[in-house]
This record gives C-alpha cells, structure tokens and sequence, in this order.
C-alpha cells in the first residue's frame, strides 16, 4: 500500500513538473498579443461596423431612392429615411437618412434587402464620444456629401 | 455584508448561515445570484436565483417578423451563436417548408462546429480560473482568437454573428476562409496534447475534479439536463446523433461518453468534444459542394402556415429547442427557446446538497452556464 | 429495451378515456392552430405526426386533470422533460400548456398538451414526477400567469420577485 | 570581515533599519512588476508596458492609486483590529530581515539564534491575516481567516520538523554560520550535502511547499481565493490596507526564499567556490521568487482538504522520516 500511494506521490509530483516544463516554454516564446492602439490589425473585408450609405464614384450623392425598404426589414427601428421625388429624376431620393447605431445589431437585413445597394458596412470600431447623439442620430446622408465613405 | 446566523429549534446547537454568492462574483460568469445556507464550508441548500439578465427574447419574437428575429438568436447564449440560429432557421425552414442548399448546410455545419470550439475553449479557460489556474485561460483564448478570427473574415463579426438566414447563409465562403478553416485544424490538433500535459494530467486538478460533483444519468433524466453534462453521465446523448438534423448524419464523428458522472468526466467529454469537432469541420471542409447558398425561392414576406414544429440542435451546452406557432401572419405567434443551461442549472441544488464550497463552484463551473442563456 | 412508437401510443390510447390512437390523416384539425377548428377538436387525443415536418413523434392531447399521470407514463418510458411552455389563444378564451418531453436514449419525441380556461389557467403540477418542472412550471407562472396546483414555491424565478404581471399573454401592453 | 560595516551601534542600528525599509519596501513594490511581467510572459503576452519603459513606473503608480483612496472602515467592524492588521503584517516581516545574512558581513544584527527569530516573527503574519478576516465582518473574510488559521497550522509543522533535520546537520542556529559552513562550491551546499543526509533535496522540496503554503501563495492561496472567497480576508480592505496587506504577501515570500536560500542553496556562498558576496545570495534569491511566480502562474489552486492531506498524510510522514534518517546517520556515521 505504501509502494502505491509512493508511486502516485512521485506520478503527481513528475506531472507538475511537466505542467512547469510547458508553461517555460511559452515563456521564452514571443507573445501574440497585439498592442491596441499602438498597433492594429487589418479589418476583414466583410466586417461589419455600423452602415453607410454608398457614395456614387459620378455624382458623389447616394445611391439611395428613398424606397424605406431597410427602414421596414430592420429588427431594431433604427433607421429612419426620408425621400422625395425631385424634378427631372426618374426615382425619388432620400432627404433624410439617420441610423440611431446605439440600438443596432449590426445584423445586415438593411445591407441584404436593399434593391439598389446603396448601404454597405463601414469599417469603424474605434466609436467613442461625450454625447449620445453623436451615435443615436448618425447622418449618414451628410456623412455621403462630405465626401466620407 | 451583515453577518447573520438562522438558528431554528429543530436543529439544536448546529448553526448555519446564509452566504449571498452573486450576482456579482467571480465565480458566477455573470449576473447569477446563488443562495446558500451554509453549515461551516459545507453547503446544505444551494438556491440559484436567476433573472438578473432577464431580457424577453420570447416576447421580442411576438414583435417582429420571422427574419427580424435572427439577431435576438445570436444574444441567448452569445458563446454559441451559429448553433441557435441555426436551430431557429431551422425550425423555420420546417414550418415553411423551405429546402435549404447542400452547400449552406456544409457552411451551417462548419461554422457551428468551429463556434462549438471556441466556446469550449472559453469554458475550459473559465473552469480552470474558477479552480484558481488562470494561464491555461490565456492560451484557449489564444486558440479561440483563430476561430473567432475565421468567422470574422466570413460573417463580418467575432461574436453575435447573425449569419444564417432563413433558407442558407448569407455569404458564402470563399477561399481564404477554407484555408484558414484547414491551416487552423492542422494547428490545434497539437494543442490537445499541450492542455493535456498542462491540465488534464496535472496532479491539483485532478485531485480537484475526480470524484467531486457527482450527476447520475437519472439525475439528468429528471432535470432534462443534457448536453456534455448527461454525456458525462454515460448516456451517449447528443442531438447530432440522436436526431440528426443538416447534414449531421454524412459525416463520421464519435460521441464522447464518460460513465463517471464526476466533474472530471463532464471535463473530459467537452475536451474530446473539441476533437471531434475538428474531425466533422475537416470532413466537411473537404466534402464542401459547390452550389448556391440560398434557397432561391423564400418569399420576402415569408407567412408560414398555421401550426407548431420544434426544431432541436446540439449547441454546445446541449439540447437547444426551439418551438414556434405560427398563425398564418408574418410573425410568429410564440417562440419558445428551450435552453440548456436553464435545465441544466436547474439540477444544482439537488446536486450541490452537502458540498464543500469550492467543490461547489467547480460543479457549478463544469455545467458550463452562461447565465444569459439561462435568463433568456 | 428499445421503445417503439406504436408501443408508446398505445400505452397513450390505454391512458386516454376517450381519447383513441388515431392514424395521420384521420385526424381533425391540428389542436394547436388557431382559429373554430381547434374547438372542435375533442379534449383528449393522441396521433403520430410526421417527424420531418413537425420536429417530434407523437402528440398528445389530454385534459388538464391527466397532465401528471401523462408525465407519469412517460416517466416510467424514460423519457426526460425537454420544457413547459404556455400558449395564450386570447381569441379561443384559452390558455394551452404545453409539455415538450425527449428520450435521452431513443430518438423519441413526444408533446403533451393541454388546454385550460383562460380566466382561470389552473393545471395540476409535474414536478411531483420530473423535480425539473419545477423552473419550467414557475417560468410559465411568470410568463403567462398559468398556476400549477400543489408547486411548491411559485415566486417569480425570471421576473423580478415582485412582478405581479404576465408579459407573453397577448393582452399585455408593451410600453 | 568587513571593517567598513563596524560602525558605532547606535548608527549601525539606523543604517540597518532603513536598509531593510528600503529593501522591503522596494521588493514589495517591484516584485508586483516582476510578477505582472512574469505572468506576461508566461501567458504570452506583455504585461505592463504603459507606464514608463516596459512599465517600470506601473508599482509608482499603483502607490499613488492606493494612498489616494480612502480607508473605509466598514460599519460593525472592530475598527481597532481591522487597522491593526494590515500592520501586524508588515511590520513582523520587517523583522525577520534583521537576522538575515546577505552577505558575511551585511546582516543588522547576527543572532546565534537567527533561525528560531526568523520562524518566530515569520508566524505573525499568520495572525494578521485572521484578524483582518476575523475583523472585517463579512462571511467570505471569516472563511478566509478560519482556513488560513488550520492551513498555517498543518504547514507549521513539516516545515519545522525539515529545519530541525538541517539544524542536526548544521548544529547551528546562527544564519551566517549556517552559510558559512556551506562555502567551497555548490557541492558543499546543504542541499547536496547527500552525505549527512541523502534525502536532503527532498528535504527541500518540502521545505519549499511548506514555504508556499506560509505565504499563502498559489497554488495554496485558500486565503485569497478570488474564484471562491472574492478576495477572502481582504474583502473589505480597500486602500493602502489592502495594499500592506498585497506588500506583506510579497514580503514574506522574500524571507521565505532568502531563508531557502541561506538554509539550503550556501547563501552569499559563490558556487564555484571564489568571490563569495551579496551577488550571489540576491541571485540566488531571485531565482528562487521566479520559481514562486513560475509556480503560480502554472497550476489551479489546490482543494483545502487536499491541502490539508498533502501535510497531514504526505509531508508531516515524510519529513518525519528524513529526520529519523538524518538522525540515524548521524548517531552511526
């Protein structure tokens, strides 16, 4: 009996040394992390931040008629668009684009269902600021005729 | 903390206290709220209070379409997103009638076998730091920041992914993502052999994990515990298995069955779990047919008929169900999730009776909660 | 022992009284959809239903007297309780509980379901059988204000402890 | 001997006192870094880097944060004790430095009974930690304080019965003369001195155990246990009281390995046999504290009883019968 529970004494003992032996070797290993935000890595080009209206390379206006259709197919009301029908267009275009991002879920119903693919998916995480509606009321038609996309 | 001590006649000189755990506690992964009387270290009730995170997902289903839906599936059990929405998808699928492509269904099992890995991988860190080892945590999330790194590049987010839609996937995969899918297999394999010598084999946890916590087959019986936690009980149930749903039944995996019933076993199953979902994501990456990844014919307002269907998925804590009721209206009439930490928990107080407190906490640990899933 | 569907509904026509094993087909109306047809629909049934289409074998319609010895036969099959969940047909005046059970064993699949009054929804409770129904009784309890008679404790378990309201029956108001 | 050190007594006395503050204090604070930084590595990241270079102003800082917060004395406690043991543990380990050889002739005060005033004072801390557990009025404290009243108690005794078997091979309780006797090479060291004693590297090994559960380090820090405790019998400390309390742990573990080193690995003793001094016994030190760190950021914490059972069952038998051995060498060798 006392050879057993010796046995298991050493077998335990030797198993923590083999724990020590690993965690050595990850220590002479470099480390993985990446030091945000004195670097960063690339964004995929699928990610998703939150949406922005495309800006027609020609006209450098959205693309956007106003059809209300990501308004409808969002699960969280956080768009609101508005739209006329101006003189001599064919279609009607937005006056009024606000995403309210605090309530988004970054869930694509708006980029999928839209017929004429006027929103696509930013690539900004970095959102911070002192006022909420800086986020709860993004213009992102103004956004478009900035010249940001 | 006021100490104060209960005394009833019945039980003489003994004395217990109540010991409020949670909801904030380290132990407890998030707001759960655990009320235990104590006698000494020795627990002789346990009583979980839920619902600290209680957010109505059921009603939400009642308020909105059967699409809009989706993103609330992602936020039950934020750990294993892919495999909730898949069970909705799919119970929605069932109830309109909507054939879903070959090649979706190889994504849908990819994506769910890689999300099943990196949520193992963070109960593994989390169980070990509740049991007071905090590197092997930093070395799963090392393993995991690859998975999530993956499904970054594919659905254009690391954790709520909102990726399946009703009738297939909304983008298809494309070739850096199979190449990562199969460098990244490559790569872990060699990793169980490090956790094992690090963890498994390790003389303190072992000591800390045999033979403490035991759950009996029909102790999950009678709780509808399921998951790596009746698997750990030596019953080989598994949805994938019992009630193959996808294309679960094309491919050659096991199911790990550990009779012991201890927290060791529920360990172990969950590690050899993780192999396993290397075996099914390599097959299937290699199998991958080509094709559309969206049924091409699900209307934009999608009505399904009259009447109920379930539809249950393997997610990583188990069993996941999903019943809808549909009324013929665009939404739905209920949703109910079933969830497996809800069960699962359940069995606790029964389980925990006459524990030791850190014995407790690494039974509660090897149920693997996460508690949102369990407050819905 | 393996367990058969047949076998099981059979033990399910001998438990119903005047509920008889029905073949897919002849059955009327499905109990859970909405609308005239579900009240003709008789109290007590048991069919078969099409795995594929529905997501489980066998469903049971009982009165809400024979919930418990229905749990109780499925107990003794070794079958396991999946989840208790209420249905509030605010237009039927009815409030259905519906009973989700799995065999950790067979790929069986059964649901038992009941209909109660819905200005009264009083059923007797299972967690004399399964110890588990007991979260899932009180979680009903809270969702739909349903009360299972002789539940030890039916204090809110997700709600907040004094919530004295039902959020899923469909007369709750969303604020 | 060193001549420069034989100043008047009184001054000698002073310039010791604020050494050992200095020393103490310093350790306390960059044996934090060191950990921070060690736990880094080992975790395959890089620990502080922010504050300073390679975050070497992080203890500086962590200083500022604790002094400007304010001590909260918790309504119902025993506001005497709760103040009184933050102290109660620094101040003991201060004192254990005054026996301590660093090197032949740097030592505050040599005591022909350094050893026995070193586990005299080295058990307070002990004490502290249950009356701030005890103190503080909140149940996961007086857990705290009840386990790490049976924990000391169980380590207490392999710990002495492994230096009583050194004290026969030594026959000295004078620290330097302990080292003293263990110059010429590492062979000379007491932990290969393989022929007073063949187990004397097990000797060693549980000493250090014993060693890790005084300090209350991992993988035996029942008194902390976030996972379980929160922060045990420090729950309610906020401030500099729990930042002397945080100093304390890694004064103590400064001791703890000072006196391994001393007692087992030849002290300021060159191992190689030439230039002999303070180098030696600070690299051996920090070498050892390494060790400690390695150690925690390694393994889970242990279960208390398994702790409880390594002492009782593995550790009090062993060094019971290694110093029945050394004892039986002695009397016939």
């Amino acid at each position: 009996m006392i050879n057993g529970s010796l046995r298991e004494v050493v077998a335990g003992f030797g198993s923590l040394l083999t724990g020590m032996r690993i965690t050595l070797r990850e220590f002479f290993k470099p480390s993985v992390t990446v030091h945000y935000p004195h670097e960063t890595l690339p964004i995929p080009g699928r990610y998703r931040g939150h949406v922005i209206l495309v800006r027609d390379a020609e006209t450098g206006k959205s693309l956007c008629i106003a059809c209300k259709s990501c308004e409808k197919a969002c699960p969280s009301d956080c768009i609101v668009v508005e739209g006329i029908k101006r003189e001599g267009e064919k279609r009607k275009s937005a006056t009024a684009f606000q995403l309210d991002f605090t309530r988004c879920s970054l869930c694509g119903s708006c980029v999928e269902v839209c017929p004429v693919d006027a929103l696509e998916f930013s690539k900004e995480y970095n959102l911070a600021g002192t006022d909420k509606t800086r986020y709860t009321q993004i213009d992102l038609l103004k956004r478009v005729e900035a010249g940001k996309s | 903390m006021m100490p104060q001590t209960e005394r009833s006649a019945a039980d003489g000189p003994q004395e217990t206290f109540v010991l409020n755990l949670g909801p904030q506690h380290p132990a407890t992964h998030g707001v759960l709220r655990v009320k235990l009387t104590m006698d000494g270290e020795y627990i002789t009730r346990a009583e979980p209070v839920p619902g600290y995170i209680h957010r109505m997902h059921e009603k939400m289903g009642e308020n909105r379409t059967w699409a809009q839906f989706l993103p609330n599936t992602s936020r039950i059990d934020y750990l294993s997103a892919m495999t909730y929405t898949h069970a909705y998808v799919a119970a929605v699928e069932r109830a309109a009638r909507i054939e879903v492509p070959l090649r979706a269904e190889y994504i849908r099992v990819i994506t769910s076998e890689l999300n099943r890995l990196s949520s193992h991988l963070v109960w593994f860190g989390a169980f070990l730091l509740d049991l007071g080892g905090f590197t092997p945590l930093l070395y799963a999330f090392d393993d995991r920041e690859k998975i999530l790194d993956l499904l970054e590049g594919l659905t254009g987010s690391r954790l709520t992914y909102c990726y399946y839609r009703i009738g297939g996937v909304c983008n298809d995969v494309d070739e850096a993502f199979v190449q990562g899918t199969r460098d990244f297999v490559a790569q872990m394999r060699p990793r169980f052999g490090m956790y094992r010598d690090l963890v498994t084999d390790n003389v303190i946890l072992r000591k800390r994990l045999e033979g403490i916590g035991p759950i009996s087959a029909e102790l999950c019986r009678r709780y509808g515990a399921t998951g790596p936690v009746i698997r750990g009980a030596g019953v080989p149930y598994d949805v994938r298995k019992v009630e193959p749903y996808s294309v679960y039944g094309q491919f050659d995996f096991e199911i790990p069955v550990f009779p012991e019933g201890d927290c060791m076993a529920r360990y172990r199953v969950r590690m050899e779990e993780m192999a396993q979902s290397l075996r099914i994501i390599e097959q299937a990456i290699d199998r991958l047919p080509a094709g559309p990844v969206m049924a091409p014919s699900v209307p934009r307002v999608l009505k399904p008929p009259p009447g109920d269907c379930c539809f249950a998925v393997e997610a990583a804590r188990g069993r996941f169900a999903v019943r809808i009721v549909s009324d013929g209206k665009e939404i739905p009439y209920r949703v109910k999730l079933r969830t497996p930490s809800f069960s699962n928990l359940s069995l606790f107080e029964e389980a925990s009776r006459g524990m030791l407190l850190p014995d407790a906490l690494a039974l509660m640990g090897s149920l693997d909660l996460v508690i949102p899933d369990i407050d819905r | 022992m393996m367990l058969s569907l047949p076998q099981l509904a059979e033990a399910f026509g001998q438990l119903l009284r005047n509920g008889a094993t029905r073949p897919e087909g002849q059955a009327p109306e499905h109990p859970g959809s909405p609308g005239a047809a579900n009240l003709a629909a008789p109290a007590t049934a048991c069919r078969l239903t099409d795995y594929a289409l529905k997501g489980y074998h066998l469903d049971v319609t009982v009165s809400p007297g024979e919930v418990v010895s229905a749990a109780s036969l499925l107990d003794g099959e070794g079958f396991a309780l999946d989840a208790i969940t209420g249905l509030d047909w605010m237009a039927d005046g009815q409030m259905e509980v519906v009973y989700d059970y799995f065999h950790p064993r067979n790929a069986l699949r059964v649901v038992v379901r009941t209909r109660l009054p819905r200005a009264e929804p009083v059923v007797p409770t299972i967690s004399t059988v399964f110890p588990g129904a007991n979260w899932h009784e009180r979680e009903a309890h809270d969702f739909f204000g349903i009360r299972f008679l002789g539940h030890p404790d039916l204090t809110p378990l997700l709600l907040p402890e004094d919530a004295d309201y039902h959020p899923l029956r469909k007369d709750f108001a969303l604020s | 001997m060193n001549t420069a050190l034989h100043l008047a007594e009184p001054y000698r006395l002073l310039l010791f006192l604020v050494g050992t503050l200095a020393f103490v204090g310093f350790n306390a604070a960059y044996l934090v870094w060191l950990e921070r930084k060690g736990a880094g590595r080992f975790q395959r990241r890089a620990g502080p880097t922010e504050v300073g270079y390679a975050g070497l102003l992080q203890p500086v800082a962590d200083a500022i944060k604790l002094l400007s917060k304010q001590l909260i004395v918790p309504p119902g406690t025993d506001a005497t004790l709760f103040r009184l043991a933050p102290m109660l543990v620094m101040a003991p380990a201060l004192m254990c430095f005054v026996a301590m050889p660093f090197s032949d002739a740097l030592a505050a005060r040599p005591l022909n009974l350094g050893l026995v005033m070193v586990f005299a004072f080295g058990s307070i801390h002990v004490l502290a930690i249950m009356l701030g557990g005890w103190a503080s009025r909140n149940k996961f404290a007086i857990i705290s304080a009840a386990r790490v009243v049976s924990q000391n108690v169980a380590y207490e005794i392999p710990m002495l019965l492994v230096v009583i078997t050194l004290l026969m091979i030594t026959g000295t309780t004078d620290l330097n003369e302990i080292v003293r006797q263990q110059g010429g090479g590492f062979w000379h060291w007491n932990i290969l001195r393989l022929t007073a004693n063949p187990l004397m590297p097990v000797t060693f090994v549980v000493f250090y155990i014993c060693m890790l559960a005084e300090t209350n380090r991992a993988p035996f820090d029942m008194a902390e246990a976030e996972s379980e405790l929160v922060a045990g019998a420090f729950t309610e400390y906020g401030g500099m009281g729990f930042g002397l309390f945080f100093m304390g742990e890694y004064a103590n573990i400064v001791i703890g390995c000072s006196l391994a080193t001393v007692l087992f690995f030849g002290g300021w003793q060159s191992p190689i046999g030439v230039w002999p001094g303070l180098f030696w016994f600070l690299l051996k030190l920090y070498l050892l504290i390494f060790s400690v760190i390695w150690v925690r950021w390694t393994f889970p914490r242990t279960q208390f009883y398994g702790l409880l059972n390594l002492s009782w069952k593995i550790l009090i038998p062993l060094s019971l019968f290694v110093l029945v051995l050394s004892s039986v060498l002695l009397k016939f060798l």
